[in-house]
């Protein structure tokens, strides 16, 4: 019943060519979409057939619902894959997708709604006892956010309910100020999100991101491969990822999963998904839930030996997860590097032709990109060129082996963040496992990261 | 070797030329004096040039349904054009020349159509979308027969601009 | 004492960058040396030195010790490695070094010594207890040689002592052509390798090439990294190799790793080490041991999670093998493709300059390589590109995972074996793992591999 | 080499044109007088020809002894050389300008050197190789000072031929 045999994958750049890769190897055929701009791109080149869904910009090819359901129709593809950003957490694309009679390869369109509002998220999981930080539920007024800002204590942050991935935020240190930052931030929400409703949280000023993998059936079975590091971010946005957490007491860990298992469980979830907790010391507080692949799910293949979009493409045709308690076991250590097309300094996208290109290899390193040497950077999507994810026995050998990695990797023609992630990895708090989401922005050292560009050059 | 008693230049000076010619990749050398004249040229090798294209060229050889672009343009975003004016697909969909099956189609070859006039229907989610002229154009021919699936850009008549 | 903190590379090509990374993951600087061809080899960029030791032809630069030695010499490295090939098993070149006080990363001279004379091997592993084919010391006169070969029954094949690899080999159906046969291969044997020592064994008419990985330490301490398949072989040359082998009984198999672990109790062998067995049906028979880092290595590492030439390194500072036997543990199954600048059907090197080059990324996919787009294959060497290492939970997947990897190969502006490789991977002999040596050259199917090409053009 | 006797320019002159022509990337370059012409032209496709060398081009500009290659010339097997003669070493090893440590040395600036003559020597593992000149030649300059490590290829002595 909800079997499939060509799957049309709505999305763009290396997770499009990651799902090309997984249908290839479970003998699915696989059907690309592109805008005008992406003619040349591999996930062209790689799928058994490739439709144009519109031009450049997103809104009108990547974004346009009733071109890729009409992809999916004059292709005859019966599955729906979505991968990350774009449309991936959009209940109405999952909707018209079942609606047409195509399996959506995701979790239900009910899923996402529920985890997509904030506010109905957080009183699920309070409902589930996964730990929540003190809070609200949506503000009726100011006063009632004085009321609750006093009770938990300055400072705190205001949230759109319709918000999440670090957008629609606001932190308050002032008592006074709360109203009327309130009512902007309602303001701003409603032109952003198409909805007002903030709520307000107890703000944790050194807070880690630290997210469970969730793998769930469509048959109550729910497991976790472990978490991921996600802390190393600039301005709200991963740029290293890591598995395991370094530094996270083994109590800690054990309950950071049982609550994601908890969570899932709680709204009967089915395919892949990612519970973000937000880590204070050795307490942890569900802050939202990813109803998607994400972009970092390589580290946890790397340890788990689970290819993820495998999984979660056979659980969209109904395959129960028995066999994950046999296979899986974590070993060593890995490392995932973002690399994009910017500024390593002030992070300004830096669109333009690769004139030269060599990626590393040898052993522990894996490469997931599209991109090629002559291939053009367009400035209508997402910077990132590609990751590079090492794998190792420990976490120093995993650093170790990432910073020959970067040495070896040679990106020209385009300013690349290579020498942002050079210079990390050389900082005593990454190096320890001591940070937190401000480290890198906290410790940004622009001549130091400028002097690894000459370096490299 | 010696060519003193000759007008010809020494050998040794000839493939130094060609040496300093292949160092500093020219494409052509010149060299003229009174009684004198070498002249040094090297073929078309764009192929170096086109080299590094091909990476981008190549997949639409197999997977997709644009023409196969020449290496050079590989990293150009708007995809290789036939000469003169299209009507094409603003929609991904099904394509019905007439408004309903045993109706006239829209339009026919040689007759003239006026900017905004329906031309034909594109449709996808079962919303029948009416494809209309953006100039006032002939109609010189049928590109796509009917109920045929066409993607976005898709020549869909091939018209003479009024 | 045998410490040391700079290593020469006396190598080039992918090996040459294996090495460089494995001393650059333990802290260790390299040298790297190059003939005038390979200036612009990447050998030579990541290395933290380079030395320019001759022009093309290896007899004048690869192969020419003093030379070699000198650039040490005048770089101050204190270690030298030699890859695989070249002077790799020469034990005049492991002298020289260490007579200059330098640390020769591999055996002792004498190791090579022993195992470089075949007859004097066959000997030592007899006195050891490993199986090996009825057979002959050095033959004497044709009478012998006829006897033997009566005593033995036919096919029997005469083999050089010095030869190796494959080379210096010949078979012999019939009794009357013994003298006339042996004469001839004593004059060639003679011409080749500077000896015309010559014996005779049993030939074996459906083998395998299966080999054990040894890890030996100087202090008494020998295991093994279980075996390697590598009966795909086009004149005695592999072409794919897996780890572990498809239908080895497991009594057979551990059979084998013990012989080869005596083997090298046998000659108190140190460094890694590889004990090639010739495999007839649930019989194995000792053929020759390499004194070196093998190409295949990789395979043996994705399934053992062990970095082989970090291993080998720490073995030639004196370290021990101790942790080993905790950390690893076979997992998976592991297929290496030799990705050679040949014709993929008459195998004639075809040098030239890579014009577009797209290696495979993804889960489970590892690339060896020195190319890059725009390098030249240069006639002077080898023709191997690089190796295309895939790793998956299974023999099944593994295969799976290579087709998909294969694909996504992109390599224009020189013929490659690509194609090869693509049509061994849908052979029934190969994918039901049923293959002996003979398996490519009977199989080999001309049209079928051309068309391939023309498929992927 | 000496052209004294003949009108071409001298090709360290032209080598020299070359040199500039390249560095400002120039596309066509020439040169007239009386009784001389030279005249140098590059095609237009060029900038693609560098991008495709560029990685084999930029190993050298941070881990090799050599010059960083010019982008173009990066597939080329023969290392990009300074103008001239030279003397260069057949070894990789250590230099000495003279026999024995006080001794004075094989020869010295402006000397004149027959073909076959000793000029240095080059050790490697304890040997001492004398290294000779191919061709009579003044020696014009010292380029590597004594005890100094060497390695194949690398310029002992700028000469002028005779």
């Amino acid at each position: 019943m909800s079997d499939f045999s060509k799957v049309l994958i709505a999305n763009r750049g290396e997770i499009a060519l990651r799902v090309i890769r997984a249908c290839r190897e479970m003998g699915l055929k696989t059907v690309a979409v592109y805008s005008t701009v992406d003619e040349h791109a591999l996930h062209v080149r790689f799928a058994d057939e490739a439709v144009c869904i519109g031009p450049g910009p997103a809104k009108q090819s990547y974004l346009l619902i009733p071109n890729l359901i009409a992809a999916a129709e004059i292709t005859g593809a019966d599955a729906v894959h979505p991968g990350y950003g774009f449309l991936s957490e959009r209940a109405e694309f999952a909707n018209a997708v079942q609606k047409c009679g195509m399996v959506f390869i995701g979790p239900d369109p009910e899923h996402m709604r529920v985890m997509g509002d904030k506010v109905n998220a957080r009183e699920t999981m309070i409902k589930a006892g996964v730990p929540v930080l003190e809070g609200t539920t949506v503000l009726e007024s100011g006063e009632q956010a004085v009321e609750a800002a006093k009770r938990i204590g300055l400072p705190v942050i205001l949230k759109a309910s319709a918000g999440g991935g670090g957008r629609g935020m606001k932190i308050v240190w002032d008592l006074e100020q709360i109203p009327a930052i309130l009512q902007t931030a309602q303001a701003e929400a409603l032109a952003a999100f198409g909805c007002g409703d903030m709520y307000l949280e107890r703000y944790v000023q050194s807070p880690r991101h630290i997210e469970v993998q969730i793998v769930a059936d469509k048959h109550g079975g729910v497991i976790d491969l472990m978490e991921r590091e996600c802390s190393v971010q600039r301005r709200h946005q991963k740029v290293i990822e890591e598995a395991p957490a370094a530094n996270l007491p083994d109590p800690v860990r054990k309950a950071m999963r049982e609550a994601a298992v908890a969570a899932a469980r709680a709204i009967s979830y089915h395919s892949l998904g990612t519970i973000e907790f937000l880590v204070d010391g050795d307490q942890f507080y569900f802050m939202e839930m990813n109803t998607r692949v994400q972009v970092e799910h390589c580290v946890t293949e790397m340890i788990s030996g689970v290819d993820l979009v495998q999984e979660q493409i056979r659980l969209a045709r109904g395959g129960k997860l028995d066999h994950l308690d046999r296979i899986w076991g974590a070993r060593g250590h890995s490392i995932e590097c973002r690399i994009n097309a910017e500024d390593p300094v002030n992070f300004a996208p830096c669109p333009g032709t690769i004139s030269a290109l060599h990626f590393p290899g040898g052993p522990g390193v894996r490469i997931d990109s599209h991109v090629y040497q002559g291939y053009t950077v367009s400035p209508y999507y997402d910077s990132m060129l590609g990751k590079l994810v090492v794998h190792a026995a420990t976490r120093e050998q995993a650093i170790i082996r990432m910073r020959r990695a970067l040495d070896e990797c040679v990106l020209e023609g385009i300013s690349t963040n290579l020498a942002l992630h050079r210079w990390i990895f050389e900082q005593p708090a990454f190096v320890t496992g001591h940070y937190d989401t401000h480290f890198l922005e906290r410790n940004l050292d622009p001549d130091a990261i400028r002097a690894k560009v000459e370096l490299h050059a | 070797m010696s060519d003193s008693d000759s007008k010809l230049p020494d050998i040794a000076y000839v493939s130094e030329l060609a040496k300093l010619f292949k160092r500093f990749h020219l494409d052509e050398l010149e060299i003229e004096t009174g009684e004198q004249r070498i002249s040094m040229r090297r073929g078309g090798d764009s192929g170096a040039g086109m080299t590094m294209g091909v990476p981008m060229a190549a997949p639409m050889t197999y997977a997709a349904p644009a023409p196969a672009p020449s290496a050079s343009s590989s990293s150009l975003p708007i995809p290789v054009e036939a000469e003169g004016d299209y009507i094409t697909s603003p929609f991904v969909g099904t394509f019905y020349s007439r408004p309903r099956p045993n109706e006239p189609s829209f339009t026919s070859v040689g007759s003239t159509v006026a900017a905004g006039q329906t031309v034909c229907i594109v449709e996808a989610m079962k919303l029948f979308n009416e494809i209309e002229a953006e100039f006032g154009c002939v109609i010189e021919e049928f590109l796509v027969a009917d109920q045929q699936p066409v993607e976005f850009g898709t020549k869909l008549y091939r018209v003479r601009r009024l």
